[in-house]
Protein backbone atom coordinates (compact mmCIF):
# COMPACT_ATOMS: atom_id res chain seq x y z
CA UNK A 1 0.00 0.00 0.00
CA UNK A 2 1.16 3.49 -0.83
CA UNK A 3 0.09 6.62 0.91
CA UNK A 4 0.65 10.22 -0.87
CA UNK A 5 2.70 12.95 1.59
CA UNK A 6 3.24 16.73 1.35
CA UNK A 7 6.57 18.32 1.90
CA UNK A 8 7.69 21.57 2.10
CA UNK A 9 10.14 23.31 0.37
CA UNK A 10 12.37 26.22 1.04
CA UNK A 11 14.82 28.42 -0.25
CA UNK A 12 16.80 27.15 -3.18
CA UNK A 13 14.97 23.59 -3.22
CA UNK A 14 11.81 25.70 -3.31
CA UNK A 15 13.11 27.90 -6.41
CA UNK A 16 14.68 25.00 -8.43
CA UNK A 17 11.45 23.03 -8.28
CA UNK A 18 8.95 26.31 -8.41
CA UNK A 19 6.98 25.07 -5.64
CA UNK A 20 6.24 25.84 -1.97
CA UNK A 21 4.92 22.02 -1.56
CA UNK A 22 4.61 19.23 -3.49
CA UNK A 23 3.13 15.95 -3.06
CA UNK A 24 4.89 12.56 -3.23
CA UNK A 25 3.96 8.83 -3.04
CA UNK A 26 5.84 6.77 -0.74
CA UNK A 27 5.67 2.67 0.51
CA UNK A 28 3.85 2.70 4.08
CA UNK A 29 6.97 1.92 5.60
CA UNK A 30 9.15 4.82 3.24
CA UNK A 31 12.21 6.46 5.08
CA UNK A 32 13.15 9.75 4.88
CA UNK A 33 16.02 8.57 2.56
CA UNK A 34 13.42 7.20 0.14
CA UNK A 35 12.18 10.60 0.05
CA UNK A 36 14.78 11.95 -0.92
CA UNK A 37 15.64 9.68 -3.59
CA UNK A 38 12.01 10.14 -4.76
CA UNK A 39 12.29 13.91 -4.74
CA UNK A 40 15.77 13.68 -6.39
CA UNK A 41 13.97 11.43 -9.24
CA UNK A 42 11.47 13.90 -9.65
CA UNK A 43 13.42 17.54 -9.38
CA UNK A 44 16.83 16.34 -11.28
CA UNK A 45 18.06 20.00 -10.85
CA UNK A 46 18.07 19.30 -6.64
CA UNK A 47 21.46 17.61 -6.82
CA UNK A 48 23.10 21.05 -7.79
CA UNK A 49 22.44 21.84 -4.20
CA UNK A 50 25.13 21.44 -1.61
CA UNK A 51 23.02 18.96 0.49
CA UNK A 52 19.81 18.33 1.33
CA UNK A 53 18.27 17.38 5.18
CA UNK A 54 14.74 16.91 6.02
CA UNK A 55 12.74 17.50 8.74
CA UNK A 56 10.04 15.75 10.28
CA UNK A 57 7.67 17.92 12.90
CA UNK A 58 9.91 20.78 12.99
CA UNK A 59 13.41 18.43 13.77
CA UNK A 60 15.99 17.24 11.60
CA UNK A 61 15.44 13.41 10.80
CA UNK A 62 18.70 10.78 10.34
CA UNK A 63 17.98 8.84 6.56
CA UNK A 64 17.00 6.02 8.01
CA UNK A 65 13.45 7.46 9.67
CA UNK A 66 10.41 6.06 8.44
CA UNK A 67 7.75 8.44 7.58
CA UNK A 68 3.90 8.39 8.45
CA UNK A 69 1.60 10.36 6.25
CA UNK A 70 0.27 12.88 8.94
CA UNK A 71 4.17 14.08 9.78
CA UNK A 72 4.94 17.34 8.54
CA UNK A 73 8.03 17.43 6.21
CA UNK A 74 10.36 19.76 4.92
CA UNK A 75 13.48 19.50 3.09
CA UNK A 76 15.59 22.00 4.12
CA UNK A 77 18.77 23.23 1.71
CA UNK A 78 21.56 24.50 3.53
CA UNK A 79 20.71 27.12 5.75
CA UNK A 80 22.11 30.77 5.95
CA UNK A 81 20.47 32.73 8.82
CA UNK A 82 22.33 35.32 10.75
CA UNK B 1 12.76 35.82 24.43
CA UNK B 2 13.44 33.96 20.89
CA UNK B 3 11.47 35.37 17.89
CA UNK B 4 11.21 35.96 14.20
CA UNK B 5 9.90 39.16 13.11
CA UNK B 6 9.04 41.17 9.60
CA UNK B 7 9.01 44.07 10.98
CA UNK B 8 12.47 46.01 12.09
CA UNK B 9 13.46 44.87 14.90
CA UNK B 10 13.48 47.16 18.12
CA UNK B 11 16.57 47.28 19.98
CA UNK B 12 15.42 49.56 22.81
CA UNK B 13 12.89 46.99 23.35
CA UNK B 14 15.43 43.98 23.53
CA UNK B 15 17.77 46.14 25.96
CA UNK B 16 14.67 46.58 28.82
CA UNK B 17 13.78 42.99 28.03
CA UNK B 18 17.47 42.09 29.43
CA UNK B 19 17.54 43.89 32.40
CA UNK B 20 18.23 42.59 35.86
CA UNK B 21 19.71 43.78 38.68
CA UNK B 22 22.23 41.32 39.22
CA UNK B 23 23.48 41.96 35.54
CA UNK B 24 26.78 43.12 35.35
CA UNK B 25 27.60 42.29 31.88
CA UNK B 26 25.51 42.94 28.17
CA UNK B 27 26.85 41.99 25.24
CA UNK B 28 24.56 42.59 22.16
CA UNK B 29 25.09 41.65 18.88
CA UNK B 30 23.66 43.09 15.63
CA UNK B 31 23.87 41.09 12.10
CA UNK B 32 23.26 44.06 9.64
CA UNK B 33 22.77 43.73 5.81
CA UNK B 34 26.25 45.41 4.25
CA UNK B 35 26.61 46.58 0.68
CA UNK B 36 28.89 44.28 -0.76
CA UNK B 37 29.75 40.47 -0.73
CA UNK B 38 32.72 39.28 -1.58
CA UNK B 39 33.63 42.86 -3.79
CA UNK B 40 29.84 42.23 -5.44
CA UNK B 41 27.41 45.07 -4.81
CA UNK B 42 24.14 43.86 -3.00
CA UNK B 43 21.10 45.24 -3.47
CA UNK B 44 18.69 43.68 -0.95
CA UNK B 45 18.41 40.36 1.37
CA UNK B 46 15.54 38.27 0.98
CA UNK B 47 15.21 36.18 4.44
CA UNK B 48 13.35 32.87 4.32
CA UNK B 49 12.50 31.15 7.14
CA UNK B 50 10.80 28.15 8.12
CA UNK B 51 9.40 29.55 11.21
CA UNK B 52 8.04 26.90 13.34
CA UNK B 53 11.29 25.20 13.06
CA UNK B 54 13.43 28.27 13.26
CA UNK B 55 11.98 29.40 16.64
CA UNK B 56 12.48 25.88 18.10
CA UNK B 57 16.04 25.34 17.02
CA UNK B 58 17.13 28.75 17.91
CA UNK B 59 15.36 27.85 21.68
CA UNK B 60 17.78 25.17 21.50
CA UNK B 61 20.60 27.18 20.85
CA UNK B 62 19.89 29.56 23.98
CA UNK B 63 18.90 26.11 26.25
CA UNK B 64 21.78 25.07 25.34
CA UNK B 65 24.12 28.63 26.47
CA UNK B 66 22.20 28.76 29.53
CA UNK B 67 23.90 24.97 30.44
CA UNK B 68 26.95 26.22 29.28
CA UNK B 69 27.14 29.59 30.68
CA UNK B 70 25.54 31.72 33.78
CA UNK B 71 23.28 33.34 31.37
CA UNK B 72 20.78 36.20 33.52
CA UNK B 73 18.77 36.94 30.42
CA UNK B 74 19.21 36.26 26.95
CA UNK B 75 16.65 37.54 23.93
CA UNK B 76 17.62 36.03 19.77
CA UNK B 77 15.46 38.11 17.19
CA UNK B 78 15.71 37.06 13.77
CA UNK B 79 14.47 38.68 10.45
CA UNK B 80 12.86 37.54 7.48
CA UNK B 81 10.95 39.03 3.89
CA UNK B 82 13.28 41.94 2.45
CA UNK B 83 15.83 44.10 4.01
CA UNK B 84 17.63 46.54 2.70
CA UNK B 85 21.48 47.48 3.08
CA UNK B 86 21.65 48.93 7.03
CA UNK B 87 19.12 46.37 8.54
CA UNK B 88 19.37 44.95 11.26
CA UNK B 89 18.64 40.85 9.97
CA UNK B 90 19.60 39.11 13.83
CA UNK B 91 20.14 40.33 16.76
CA UNK B 92 21.37 38.35 20.14
CA UNK B 93 21.72 39.83 23.13
CA UNK B 94 22.92 38.57 26.34
CA UNK B 95 23.10 39.91 29.95
CA UNK B 96 25.07 38.13 32.47
CA UNK B 97 26.60 38.74 35.84
CA UNK B 98 30.93 38.78 34.47
CA UNK B 99 31.75 39.68 30.95
CA UNK B 100 33.31 36.80 29.86
CA UNK B 101 30.27 34.56 29.77
CA UNK B 102 28.04 37.61 27.95
CA UNK B 103 30.50 37.45 25.35
CA UNK B 104 30.96 33.81 25.31
CA UNK B 105 27.81 33.07 25.60
CA UNK B 106 26.84 35.55 22.34
CA UNK B 107 28.78 34.28 19.89
CA UNK B 108 28.40 30.74 20.31
CA UNK B 109 24.71 31.56 19.75
CA UNK B 110 24.98 33.71 16.50
CA UNK B 111 27.81 30.88 15.12
CA UNK B 112 25.55 28.45 15.92
CA UNK B 113 22.43 30.26 14.73
CA UNK B 114 24.28 30.15 10.83
CA UNK B 115 24.99 26.41 11.52
CA UNK B 116 21.38 24.96 12.33
CA UNK B 117 18.78 27.32 12.17
CA UNK B 118 16.16 26.60 9.15
CA UNK B 119 16.46 30.25 7.61
CA UNK B 120 17.39 31.63 4.22
CA UNK B 121 19.09 34.09 2.54
CA UNK B 122 18.81 35.16 -1.18
CA UNK B 123 21.36 37.68 -1.96
CA UNK B 124 20.12 40.32 -4.71
CA UNK B 125 22.90 41.66 -6.74
CA UNK B 126 22.08 44.69 -9.61
CA UNK B 127 22.80 41.58 -11.87
CA UNK B 128 21.88 38.39 -10.37
CA UNK B 129 20.54 36.49 -7.16
CA UNK B 130 22.05 33.51 -4.86
CA UNK B 131 20.21 31.57 -1.97
CA UNK B 132 23.80 32.12 0.63
CA UNK B 133 25.91 28.72 0.86
CA UNK B 134 23.41 26.69 -1.45
CA UNK B 135 26.15 25.54 -3.81
CA UNK B 136 29.21 23.14 -3.71
CA UNK C 1 34.34 58.34 18.81
CA UNK C 2 35.78 58.40 22.84
CA UNK C 3 33.81 60.07 25.96
CA UNK C 4 33.64 60.58 29.27
CA UNK C 5 29.96 61.62 30.42
CA UNK C 6 28.50 62.92 34.04
CA UNK C 7 25.19 62.29 31.97
CA UNK C 8 23.62 58.89 31.40
CA UNK C 9 24.61 56.91 28.42
CA UNK C 10 22.38 57.07 25.03
CA UNK C 11 22.44 53.58 23.73
CA UNK C 12 20.43 55.22 20.85
CA UNK C 13 22.67 57.75 19.91
CA UNK C 14 25.88 55.30 20.11
CA UNK C 15 24.46 53.35 17.65
CA UNK C 16 23.78 55.69 15.03
CA UNK C 17 27.68 56.93 15.47
CA UNK C 18 27.98 53.02 14.42
CA UNK C 19 25.78 52.61 11.24
CA UNK C 20 28.33 52.31 7.83
CA UNK C 21 26.99 50.42 4.63
CA UNK C 22 30.40 48.31 4.94
CA UNK C 23 29.66 47.04 8.28
CA UNK C 24 28.08 43.69 8.69
CA UNK C 25 28.18 43.02 12.15
CA UNK C 26 28.05 45.10 15.07
CA UNK C 27 28.79 44.22 18.93
CA UNK C 28 28.17 46.29 21.85
CA UNK C 29 29.49 45.83 25.29
CA UNK C 30 27.26 47.32 28.35
CA UNK C 31 28.80 47.22 31.39
CA UNK C 32 26.22 48.02 33.66
CA UNK C 33 26.31 48.18 37.60
CA UNK C 34 24.96 45.14 39.33
CA UNK C 35 23.23 44.59 42.79
CA UNK C 36 26.46 42.76 44.67
CA UNK C 37 29.68 42.24 44.80
CA UNK C 38 30.81 38.77 45.78
CA UNK C 39 27.75 38.38 47.80
CA UNK C 40 28.15 42.02 48.89
CA UNK C 41 24.79 44.47 48.65
CA UNK C 42 25.47 47.36 46.69
CA UNK C 43 23.97 50.87 47.04
CA UNK C 44 25.70 52.37 44.24
CA UNK C 45 29.05 53.21 42.88
CA UNK C 46 31.26 56.29 42.44
CA UNK C 47 33.29 56.78 39.42
CA UNK C 48 36.00 59.03 38.89
CA UNK C 49 38.72 59.82 36.57
CA UNK C 50 41.30 61.78 35.42
CA UNK C 51 39.41 62.93 32.68
CA UNK C 52 42.19 64.11 30.07
CA UNK C 53 44.36 61.11 30.27
CA UNK C 54 41.34 58.34 30.52
CA UNK C 55 40.37 60.01 27.23
CA UNK C 56 43.28 59.32 25.91
CA UNK C 57 44.83 56.35 27.02
CA UNK C 58 41.44 54.83 25.77
CA UNK C 59 42.22 56.66 22.31
CA UNK C 60 45.31 54.39 22.46
CA UNK C 61 43.49 51.45 22.65
CA UNK C 62 41.03 52.33 20.07
CA UNK C 63 43.49 52.45 17.67
CA UNK C 64 45.54 49.81 18.61
CA UNK C 65 42.44 47.63 17.99
CA UNK C 66 42.04 49.38 14.34
CA UNK C 67 45.66 48.20 14.14
CA UNK C 68 44.57 44.67 15.00
CA UNK C 69 41.55 44.41 13.18
CA UNK C 70 39.26 45.80 10.34
CA UNK C 71 37.40 47.87 12.32
CA UNK C 72 34.61 50.21 10.75
CA UNK C 73 33.53 52.45 13.24
CA UNK C 74 34.39 52.09 17.34
CA UNK C 75 32.75 54.04 20.03
CA UNK C 76 33.46 53.91 23.87
CA UNK C 77 32.16 56.19 25.81
CA UNK C 78 32.22 55.36 29.95
CA UNK C 79 30.47 57.22 32.80
CA UNK C 80 31.55 58.89 35.74
CA UNK C 81 30.09 59.87 38.66
CA UNK C 82 27.50 58.43 41.00
CA UNK C 83 25.46 55.28 39.29
CA UNK C 84 23.30 53.50 40.59
CA UNK C 85 22.07 49.71 40.16
CA UNK C 86 21.22 48.77 36.88
CA UNK C 87 22.72 52.43 34.77
CA UNK C 88 25.52 51.71 32.22
CA UNK C 89 28.85 52.59 33.36
CA UNK C 90 30.76 51.81 29.75
CA UNK C 91 29.57 51.42 26.58
CA UNK C 92 31.90 49.94 23.82
CA UNK C 93 30.77 49.60 20.62
CA UNK C 94 32.38 48.07 17.51
CA UNK C 95 31.03 47.91 13.53
CA UNK C 96 33.28 45.55 11.89
CA UNK C 97 32.48 44.03 7.92
CA UNK C 98 32.64 40.15 9.76
CA UNK C 99 31.27 39.59 13.03
CA UNK C 100 34.99 37.53 14.39
CA UNK C 101 36.73 40.89 14.54
CA UNK C 102 33.51 42.94 16.45
CA UNK C 103 33.76 40.27 18.99
CA UNK C 104 37.62 40.35 19.31
CA UNK C 105 37.84 44.06 18.99
CA UNK C 106 35.19 45.00 21.29
CA UNK C 107 36.11 42.45 24.01
CA UNK C 108 40.10 43.64 23.12
CA UNK C 109 38.95 47.21 24.34
CA UNK C 110 36.98 46.64 27.24
CA UNK C 111 39.67 43.99 28.86
CA UNK C 112 42.21 46.49 28.29
CA UNK C 113 40.33 49.28 29.45
CA UNK C 114 40.11 47.94 32.84
CA UNK C 115 43.62 47.37 32.95
CA UNK C 116 45.37 50.84 31.95
CA UNK C 117 42.65 53.39 32.05
CA UNK C 118 43.13 56.18 34.92
CA UNK C 119 39.46 55.92 35.90
CA UNK C 120 38.43 54.65 39.52
CA UNK C 121 35.52 53.30 41.02
CA UNK C 122 34.67 53.10 44.60
CA UNK C 123 31.53 50.74 45.00
CA UNK C 124 29.20 51.97 48.22
CA UNK C 125 27.72 49.47 50.39
CA UNK C 126 24.82 49.85 53.15
CA UNK C 127 27.81 49.39 55.88
CA UNK C 128 30.81 50.82 53.89
CA UNK C 129 32.69 51.19 51.29
CA UNK C 130 36.05 50.37 49.27
CA UNK C 131 37.88 51.68 46.31
CA UNK C 132 38.13 48.55 43.72
CA UNK C 133 41.37 46.86 43.45
CA UNK C 134 43.45 49.79 45.54
CA UNK C 135 44.33 47.42 48.09
CA UNK C 136 46.70 44.08 48.10
CA UNK D 1 68.69 74.39 44.22
CA UNK D 2 64.79 72.67 44.82
CA UNK D 3 61.22 73.47 43.00
CA UNK D 4 58.07 72.95 44.23
CA UNK D 5 55.61 70.98 42.05
CA UNK D 6 52.10 70.54 42.53
CA UNK D 7 51.07 66.81 42.23
CA UNK D 8 47.23 65.58 41.79
CA UNK D 9 45.66 62.72 43.77
CA UNK D 10 42.82 60.33 42.51
CA UNK D 11 40.58 57.53 44.16
CA UNK D 12 42.01 56.01 47.10
CA UNK D 13 45.31 57.91 47.16
CA UNK D 14 43.28 60.80 47.47
CA UNK D 15 41.12 59.95 50.44
CA UNK D 16 43.90 58.72 52.24
CA UNK D 17 45.88 61.82 52.18
CA UNK D 18 42.35 63.67 52.12
CA UNK D 19 43.77 65.82 49.56
CA UNK D 20 43.32 66.14 45.34
CA UNK D 21 46.60 68.43 45.17
CA UNK D 22 49.89 68.09 47.33
CA UNK D 23 52.33 70.27 46.74
CA UNK D 24 56.06 68.27 47.12
CA UNK D 25 59.52 70.29 47.11
CA UNK D 26 62.05 68.60 45.05
CA UNK D 27 65.36 69.07 43.71
CA UNK D 28 65.81 70.18 40.34
CA UNK D 29 66.97 66.78 38.56
CA UNK D 30 64.33 64.78 40.89
CA UNK D 31 62.54 61.55 39.16
CA UNK D 32 59.49 59.95 39.26
CA UNK D 33 60.73 57.27 41.55
CA UNK D 34 62.24 60.36 44.50
CA UNK D 35 58.73 61.69 44.16
CA UNK D 36 56.97 58.78 45.01
CA UNK D 37 59.42 58.44 47.97
CA UNK D 38 58.37 62.02 49.11
CA UNK D 39 54.83 61.10 49.22
CA UNK D 40 55.06 58.02 50.91
CA UNK D 41 57.51 59.91 53.42
CA UNK D 42 54.86 62.31 53.83
CA UNK D 43 52.06 60.11 53.49
CA UNK D 44 52.66 57.00 55.08
CA UNK D 45 49.40 55.49 54.64
CA UNK D 46 50.12 54.92 50.63
CA UNK D 47 52.12 52.41 51.87
CA UNK D 48 48.59 50.31 51.84
CA UNK D 49 47.84 50.58 48.14
CA UNK D 50 48.60 47.66 46.07
CA UNK D 51 50.49 49.51 43.73
CA UNK D 52 51.05 53.59 42.55
CA UNK D 53 52.22 55.01 39.31
CA UNK D 54 53.18 58.39 38.38
CA UNK D 55 51.74 60.03 35.24
CA UNK D 56 53.84 62.81 33.65
CA UNK D 57 51.31 65.14 31.45
CA UNK D 58 49.58 62.27 30.79
CA UNK D 59 51.28 59.48 30.19
CA UNK D 60 52.58 56.90 32.54
CA UNK D 61 56.04 57.36 33.49
CA UNK D 62 58.89 54.98 34.88
CA UNK D 63 60.14 55.85 37.76
CA UNK D 64 64.15 57.36 36.41
CA UNK D 65 61.78 59.67 34.27
CA UNK D 66 63.04 63.54 35.47
CA UNK D 67 60.50 66.12 36.57
CA UNK D 68 60.54 69.57 35.48
CA UNK D 69 58.28 71.89 37.73
CA UNK D 70 55.70 73.03 35.11
CA UNK D 71 55.37 69.55 34.05
CA UNK D 72 51.80 67.77 35.32
CA UNK D 73 51.93 64.91 37.61
CA UNK D 74 49.42 62.42 38.97
CA UNK D 75 49.64 60.09 41.23
CA UNK D 76 47.77 56.55 39.71
CA UNK D 77 46.52 53.83 42.13
CA UNK D 78 45.11 50.88 40.86
CA UNK D 79 42.75 51.74 37.90
CA UNK D 80 38.61 50.03 38.23
CA UNK D 81 37.32 51.12 35.17
CA UNK D 82 34.67 49.74 33.12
Amino acid sequence: MNSTISVLLFGIARDLTGQSTVSITLDNDASVGDLLGQLHQRYPSLTGIRSLLVAVNGEYAEPEQRLSHNDEIAIIPPVSGG
Amino acid sequence: MVALSTDPIDVASALSYLQSEQAGALDLFLGVVRDNTQDRPVDRLDYEAYDRMAVSEIQKIVDEAHRRWAVLRCVVIHRTGTLRIGEIAVLIGVATAHRADAFDACRYIIDTIKQTVPIWKKEIFTDGEVWVNAHP
